[in-house]
């Protein structure tokens, strides 16, 4: 590999600190806005109940999970984290426009291993962490990050268990990623 | 590496040590003296007896009454819609919650003011908002809603009209409404305010 | 005199257009560090690309010490934060199936959706798999409510916990992390010298 | 390989303003000027003992200069105290009370173990103030019972209000349950004095002179 391409090709991001004083700083004025840290998931889980509410309205008001966000006034998707996650998509649409990472569809691989195979591996991860995010009571973002800031016994707790979790079945999965 | 990162890693932790060396705050809510005393010295607390016998009588939703006497006297009596809560309790940890109300007007009264009055510097102190003495307690009550004393005749329009209304407010206190009068234990329907509720947030 | 909007300073009417807004500066910041890339991320658990690390450490410590900064500043006030409830064991079973989840997608909820901001296919599929998960979750809730529910210790913080105040555990939390930040810095050093290139 | 940007320069920036927040934040903290001495619990006892409370008789001694460790201090305002006032009170208006110089004289007088006696027109009228100096330290100050209208109809025969009881406050002159019962809309007027006749008042009893907590 050409050296001299490879560092005009690559993407440049920002200093990781840069961005984690960035984000704490986001993270500070949100808890000074709305008295609660950031979410992700909960946006998934409005879509969820939603979806569920249009096609079975009567499944979802039995489903003793999903009626305790379903409310006759307003639609889930009516909801702060909905409109933040929208709001994440929309930043890093700006960001990948400013340092120019917005290409075409691709999918991130490890060169060892097949596109299906990135892609079922990336619905199954994705299968769990919806799984895991609900007992958890909030993803890395609401529960590990929020929640640790906000000094959450809770949230340091999930944050060491699912990075420990994450080093420790590391290596039976590392052909996915090196 | 970088001296710039030791440098900044040096800030986190100075950062964070200083939080240790910060002098410990008086961490209430309580309110500050001075601005106690400023409340202190202000009539504005107190309402009349007559405007909380127009209140009860309109129905105000917003008007919430506060009997401060021991619960012995208040079971012997008590204002329509009042509920029970002795100068003591505001010792306890609940008094706040227990009295916080959102938006609602605060009526404290006992006999007369001292009682109310003490309950009131302290639950002001304590942090709460909107609340206000029934100026001359039960005893000026009676004197002037249940047992109005007739202006003298050279009294002027507006005298004679607040004596109009007082007579009416006795009747319903009295006789007209025995229904409201007789249970106002029972109607203690408050709906409490549960203490401020932190945001809620999830992921 | 925060947090503004529970206090009712910002009227209610604006929490979304302000949840938009710092959904923007979250998402920006995710993607500007480097968030957007699922090998990026998990270079984390091999030691090859510490930046989730980094980033995720120095944003926590950041917003723990301004918090209590500014609760000493009397800016915000601490007890109408929402502190995440702790649910023992329901958390720890989470954790630990978000973390196989992590490793597996390489990517959390936050990150996979600027990913598809760039137009990434496999954070396509991992939200759909979120959507699924979510929803599986929600069929059989009927099954585990009772263990949802256990091991309910409520609103408790760090420093409850540890019986120390939360200053403190603040800073031994920042000198675990700028350890973590020099060690983690020298694997990385090391990692990288036996390492191919990698297209992202 | 995913190359992020190496120079700290814009991390250092924004974390100068961060600490530069902070340090504004430690410079403009206020602090309170006045801190409370005893918490809202150990409050609510004082009001229950009624210990700061000094009878309309006790003036006697004082004004005698029988006992010379009280102070006096009319907190109405200069207009109202200069139509008459306690002899030997000295006027510090309710709201100049915590004012930086009437805190020192307070302090001065703490220490010196003198005794301040606090009266207004009523009893009623004093209590804040009072209330007020006890919760933040002043543990000598006391207030008048009665204050100085009571005082005004009795200046002449002090000793004797020790059998009068018209300045007690916090009971009821009726018993409510009965006057509200009655129909009293076709006797008001004059009923007063009927159902007056008919109370039971729970009084405090009254401390002996000599240990009248001064």
């Amino acid at each position: 590999m050409n050296q001299e391409i490879d560092i005009q090709d690559r993407p440049k991001y920002i200093n990781p600190y840069f961005g984690g004083v960035l984000l704490g700083l986001v993270l500070l004025l949100t808890f000074y806005i709305t008295g609660r840290g950031l979410g992700a998931s909960g946006a998934v889980k409005s879509a969820v109940v939603t979806t569920v509410d249009q096609v079975a309205p009567e499944h979802a008001g039995q489903n003793t999970y999903m009626k305790n966000f379903i409310s006759d006034d307003h639609s889930p998707m009516y909801n702060w984290l909905v409109f933040e996650s929208f709001g994440i998509f929309i930043g890093g649409l700006l960001s990948g426009a400013l340092f120019g990472r917005i290409k075409k569809l691709r999918i991130e691989k490890s060169p060892k291993i097949t596109n299906k195979t990135r892609l079922f591996a990336a619905g199954i991860g994705g299968i769990l962490f919806g799984i895991g995010s609900q007992f958890g009571r909030g993803c890395s973002s609401g529960a590990a990050l929020s929640g640790t800031a906000s000094s959450s016994f809770g949230g340091l707790l999930v944050m060491l268990l699912m990075f420990g979790t994450g080093y420790v079945v590391a290596y039976f999965f590392r052909k996915l990623w090196i | 590496m970088n001296k710039n990162y030791i440098i900044l890693m040096g800030i986190l932790i100075l950062l964070a040590a200083g939080l240790l060396v910060l002098p410990l705050k008086n961490n209430s809510k309580q309110l500050d003296p001075e601005k106690l005393m400023w409340d202190i010295v202000q009539p504005t607390r107190y309402v009349s007896t007559d405007e909380v016998a127009k209140m009860i009588i309109e129905r105000d939703p917003l008007l919430v009454l506060v009997d401060v006497r021991p619960t012995e006297d208040f079971q012997a009596f008590s204002l329509p819609t009042a509920f029970s809560f002795p100068v003591d309790s505001l010792a306890t940890d609940d008094a706040i919650p227990a009295l916080t109300f959102d938006k609602r007007n605060l009526v404290l009264y006992s006999n007369d003011d001292l009682k109310s009055d003490q309950a009131w510097i302290i639950a002001k102190r304590l942090g709460l908002k909107n609340i206000y003495v029934l100026k001359g307690g039960l005893n000026r009550w009676i004197q002037t809603i249940i047992q109005p004393e007739a202006p003298a005749e050279s009294a002027s329009e507006a005298e004679f009209n607040l004596y109009a209304f007082r007579q009416g407010a006795s009747q319903y206190f009295t006789g007209g409404s025995i229904s409201i009068e007789q249970g106002p234990q029972a109607e203690v329907n408050v709906s409490r305010k549960k203490k401020a509720k932190a945001a809620e947030g999830g992921c | 005199m925060g947090p503004l909007i529970p206090q009712g300073i910002i009227p209610m009417g604006w929490d979304f257009v302000i949840a938009l807004l710092i959904g923007i500066a979250f998402g920006f910041v995710l993607e500007a560090s480097g968030f957007s890339s699922s090998r990026n991320i998990t270079g984390v658990f091999y030691g090859y690309n510490f930046v989730v690390l980094r980033v995720f450490f120095t944003a926590v410590v950041v917003a723990m010490i301004g918090l209590q900064y500014f609760d000493y500043f009397g800016w915000i006030d601490l007890n109408q934060i929402y502190v995440l409830p702790t649910y023992l064991s329901p958390m720890i079973v989470g954790a630990i199936i978000m973390g196989v989840g992590f490793i597996l997608g390489g990517f959390c909820p936050g990150t996979s959706y600027t990913a598809i901001a760039i137009g990434k296919i496999d954070a396509m599929v991992f939200t759909g798999g979120l959507f699924l998960g979510i929803f599986l979750f929600s069929e059989f809730f009927p099954f585990f409510e009772q263990f949802y529910y256990s091991g309910n210790m409520g609103n408790i913080t760090i420093g409850e916990f540890f019986g120390i105040s939360n200053t403190l555990f603040t800073l031994i939390f920042v000198v675990i992390a700028v350890v973590a930040f020099y060690v983690t810095w020298r694997i990385e050093l090391r990692v990288r010298k036996n390492m191919t290139q990698y297209k992202f | 390989m995913h190359v992020h940007e190496l120079n700290p320069k814009k991390t250092m920036v924004t974390m100068i303003i961060f600490v530069v927040v902070i340090i504004i934040g430690l410079v403009t903290l206020s602090k309170p000027r006045l801190n409370y001495a005893i918490t809202p619990e150990e409050t609510v006892m004082l009001v229950g003992s009624e210990e700061g409370f000094v009878y309309p008789y006790e003036l006697e001694d004082i004004l005698n200069k029988t006992i010379d460790t009280i102070v006096l201090v009319d907190i109405r305002n200069t207009f109202q105290f200069g139509r008459g006032h306690i002899p030997g009170a000295e006027n510090i208006s309710s709201v100049e009370l915590i004012s930086k110089e009437n805190i020192k004289r307070l302090e001065d007088l703490k220490n010196a173990g003198q005794v301040v006696l606090l009266y207004a027109n009523n009893l009623v009228e004093a209590n804040g103030p009072y209330m007020l100096l006890r919760q933040i330290g002043f543990d000598n100050v006391k207030v008048l019972m009665g204050g100085y209208s009571y005082y005004k109809i009795w200046k002449d025969k002090l000793a004797d209000s020790y059998s009068d009881d018209s300045y007690f406050m916090g009971t009821a002159d009726y018993d409510f349950a009965e006057v509200a019962k009655s129909n009293s809309v076709a006797t008001n007027g004059n009923s007063n004095s009927e159902t007056k006749a008919a109370i039971v008042v729970d009084r405090k009893k009254k401390g002996k002179a000599a240990e009248g907590g001064c």
